[in-house]
């Protein structure tokens, strides 16, 4: 299990690709389900030319281990990998990756998407976009 | 007694400051912190956390606690 | 949208990394939700040594193309990648990699789902698994 | 008239062949076809396809038609 704040760009594959070359799950885990959410050039209307992504250090990282740790324990996870970007991001760019391996893929399947619902209304992340002529908070994530 | 009062996002902006320390009766509670730096009501949506958990603006506070107030979370 | 049906082991990542580097909706997509199901060295109480993945060239693919098709449409993705190995294979290597790609995370993670329940049903492969005193087919997939 | 039948997985193994040219009477149907092959009922659940796409025992069948037979699925 691995839950990191990264502050520079990531490509998600690199990052699952060295996260499973390291598993011990290798050949239990049946399912492996994962969800990749990266930035759009475009938002409720406006061009965004870049975002900033602030967090609260320690809490956000305590609050993505209570959720992953829930979310493990309940579906019965082999293994859980969280990466989340934080400072500022360009269209394009990767916000957030989940992996979420066990043996069967129903419970991937359920707890990517649980670790993903619970993340976006727990884990204190906050957007802030430029658009062409103004900068705005984004005041409230899209339902699930 | 004294907490440190932290302010995130839209909230840091408002507020004006990122991370003050507050001077608060005993017996005091997360909404006496908001309203000693503020001077008002939250108005809109506020969520509260003592030390990085989760409160509410009932919650009782305690001399030393970090009480963080920040607004809906837009990550993901 | 690529469907293949592929004789050789992959790399799911490798995959996904090269199909995204090629892709067009790079800024419009703000979610891609995939699935990666692999064989296990283990099923039904058994040690499985290995297996082997017969499938019905051309019905597969046309079904694959109709389940892709039908999801795509109904949830609005702008883009799907289908990979499914066949032939022999051996525990820890992929047997299908499943990629949606939409704006929002609803449609993604609906529609991954949804695909992969509707291969398991649909689209003609069979498993026989090699255990270490016999052969056997895989009667029926466990249940979503 | 004749129709192509095929067999695949276990029923290939148990009907003995992958594919057979099987002659039928005109307004055949599926049903015809399966006993022409194998002299009995399907007695397990056995899924169809009529020129890859799915269709059930009592679906019409004509010449030169490949009628497939085969087991639950088990990929992915």
């Amino acid at each position: 299990m691995h839950i990191e704040i990264r502050h520079q760009a990531f490509n998600p594959w690199h990052e699952l690709e060295a996260y499973t070359r390291s598993a011990s799950h290798r050949n239990q885990a049946g399912a492996c389900a994962t969800f990749v959410g990266s930035m759009r050039d475009f938002n409720e209307g406006d061009t965004v030319r870049t975002m900033h992504l602030e967090h609260y250090p320690g809490m956000t990282e305590k609050q993505l281990g209570v959720i992953v740790d829930e979310v493990s324990k309940e579906n019965g996870l082999l293994d859980v990998l969280v990466l989340h970007r934080v400072g500022d991001i360009n269209p394009g760019e990767e916000i957030v990756l989940v992996g979420c391996w066990s043996s069967h893929r129903k419970a991937a399947f359920d707890s990517c998407r649980l670790i993903m619902e619970a993340l976006k209304s727990k884990a204190p992340f906050w957007k802030k976009e430029k658009l062409l002529d103004r900068e705005r908070w984004v005041s409230r994530n899209t339902p699930g | 007694m004294s907490v440190n009062a932290r302010f995130f996002a839209s909230l840091k902006e408002r507020v004006g400051h990122g991370s003050v320390s507050v001077d608060v009766a005993e017996a005091a509670c997360v909404r006496d912190v908001w309203y000693a730096v503020t001077g008002e009501g939250p108005g809109e949506e506020v969520l509260v956390a003592i030390n990085k958990e989760y409160a509410d603006f009932d919650a009782a506070v305690v001399d030393g606690d970090e009480v963080a107030f920040f607004p809906p979370i837009t990550g993901g």
